[in-house]
């Protein structure tokens, strides 16, 4: 079992941080999307995308956050992203994530951007 | 020993199961052909993303359907062949869109092929609708 | 899904080199199936030897010669074929020392087809010298 | 670079220490069978294989164990195996190894063996 994958969310302050572990690839991205698409359901549109333990992710991955991303800011909502590896950071890096996405080194920057500003950052 | 040109092949069913196992395969070729930790990443990412496409776009998600990942490196570069007998494509008319657009769009594809340009030295696609579909990509590899 | 019969091929330089890289494709196919974990390094070492005699005896460690390894499964079993077109050899002429022979007698080889043969629940071997040589093993998968 | 393999000699009270780290295979074996070797040359005979971070072994690797057992006994010295994982073992146990060299759990033992009883175990 080459490559395991595991995403797990959990609520910190009314907002849901979903926590990837391992490799996103076009095979594990569905479980990616489910779990965002949970919250959207459950009407939470704060999310923050914990990529601490992310060891990699390919275009099927970051077409998670693509998808998503508009849907939740319409609704006052955002997607930031924390904690990346430098490896994994380069993928989102030459794709122009840094543009559209907050993306911060550690969660607690990412969960305050929150409580300062509830409203997302504009693309 | 680097100067001797190297090949390896590997035929996997067509499902993105296997798509580790074909990272597997690319980590091990490109670190024995001597590229560095970063460029093997790379690799692994751009045939990564050519085999996501055979799997899902040429073969439809059917997985009696066969990829194919041929490696091949000497002393100067590695480069791999993904072949597939799917439906094939039109690789000119595939536009590249702005990230912004297509977030704006709420599209979860069309990254692939760019990020596979931007990793390779040399992409090529040689395309026989239903017979071979063969994408070939090259890269030069660094003295580490 | 492990009712359909699914196949996996890998060719190598025939180095032993490589013998790392033919373990790890065994490893993935192996849990892919279904197997155990005991069983999975079972394969691992029994295909092991197996290639590590093609590399050695059949083509005396010519790494410009191919090694292939086909492996098959269902939801009954897993099989592997280790193909070569080097010098075959008569598998009925190989007699099995024991090893307290073979330690006496200060060997440091001759346990590699006994391990292939504990291992497997099948081993057959099809030598057409220079032309293809064969050897197919199988064995049952047990639900974990 | 998958599978990598180790080997370090050290000397504790006149025995030579020889720990396995990784896979010994018919790449590797080489490796191993070279320390064992640097050791019988510098006439020493009394050998420990501390096989505690061995995580793979095929019968390449077996095959040096078999190859220098005699010679090291004939001079009164003698091959031990100790520390081998369960699944390593089971690799040792089906060729029958345990009827022929001494094998210990801990590396105490194994030297401790060499203190009592300066000859080798017969065959
Ligand atoms: N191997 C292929 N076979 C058929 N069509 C392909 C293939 N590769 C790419 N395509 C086509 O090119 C388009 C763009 O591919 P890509 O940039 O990888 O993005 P995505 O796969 O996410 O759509 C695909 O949507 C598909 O229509
Ligand atoms: N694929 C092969 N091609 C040619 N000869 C082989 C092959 N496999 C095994 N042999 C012969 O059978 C003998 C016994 O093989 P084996 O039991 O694996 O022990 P070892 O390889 O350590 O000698 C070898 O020494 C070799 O002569």
């Amino acid at each position: 079992m080459p490559n395991p994958f595991n995403v797990s969310t959990s609520q910190q302050n009314g907002i849901s941080l979903i926590a990837l572990d391992g490799f996103v690839d076009a095979h594990t991205a569905p479980q990616f999307e489910a779990a965002i698409q949970t919250e959207l359901d459950a009407g939470h549109v704060r999310i923050v995308v914990d990529c601490a333990k992310l060891t990699y992710i390919s275009s099927a991955g970051l077409g998670v956050f693509m998808s998503f991303v508009e849907e939740v800011r319409d609704q006052n909502g955002d997607i930031k992203i924390c904690g990346l590896a430098p490896k994994v950071r380069h993928t989102f890096e030459i794709l122009g994530f840094p543009d559209l996405f907050e993306m911060t080194d550690d969660l607690d920057t990412a969960l305050a951007g929150f409580s300062t500003a509830h409203s997302a950052k504009e693309g | 020993m680097s100067g001797i040109e190297q090949t390896f092949i590997l035929h996997v069913p067509s499902s993105t199961e296997n798509l580790a196992l074909i990272r597997e395969f690319v980590a091990t070729v490109g670190a024995q052909a001597g590229m560095t930790k970063a460029d093997v990443a790379k690799l692994e990412l751009a045939v990564d993303e050519a085999c996501a496409n055979v799997i899902e776009h040429a073969y439809g998600h059917d997985a009696s359907k066969e990829v194919i990942i041929r490696a091949n490196y000497d002393g100067e570069s590695i480069s791999f062949e993904i072949v597939d007998t799917g439906k094939g494509f039109d690789p000119t008319k595939i536009t590249q869109e702005a990230l912004e657009k297509l977030v704006l769009q709420r599209k979860s594809g069309g990254l692939g092929m760019r990020l596979i340009k931007t990793l390779m030295d040399e992409v090529q696609y040689e395309i026989v609708p239903g017979q071979k579909n063969e994408l070939r990509m090259r890269k030069r590899i660094k003295k580490s």
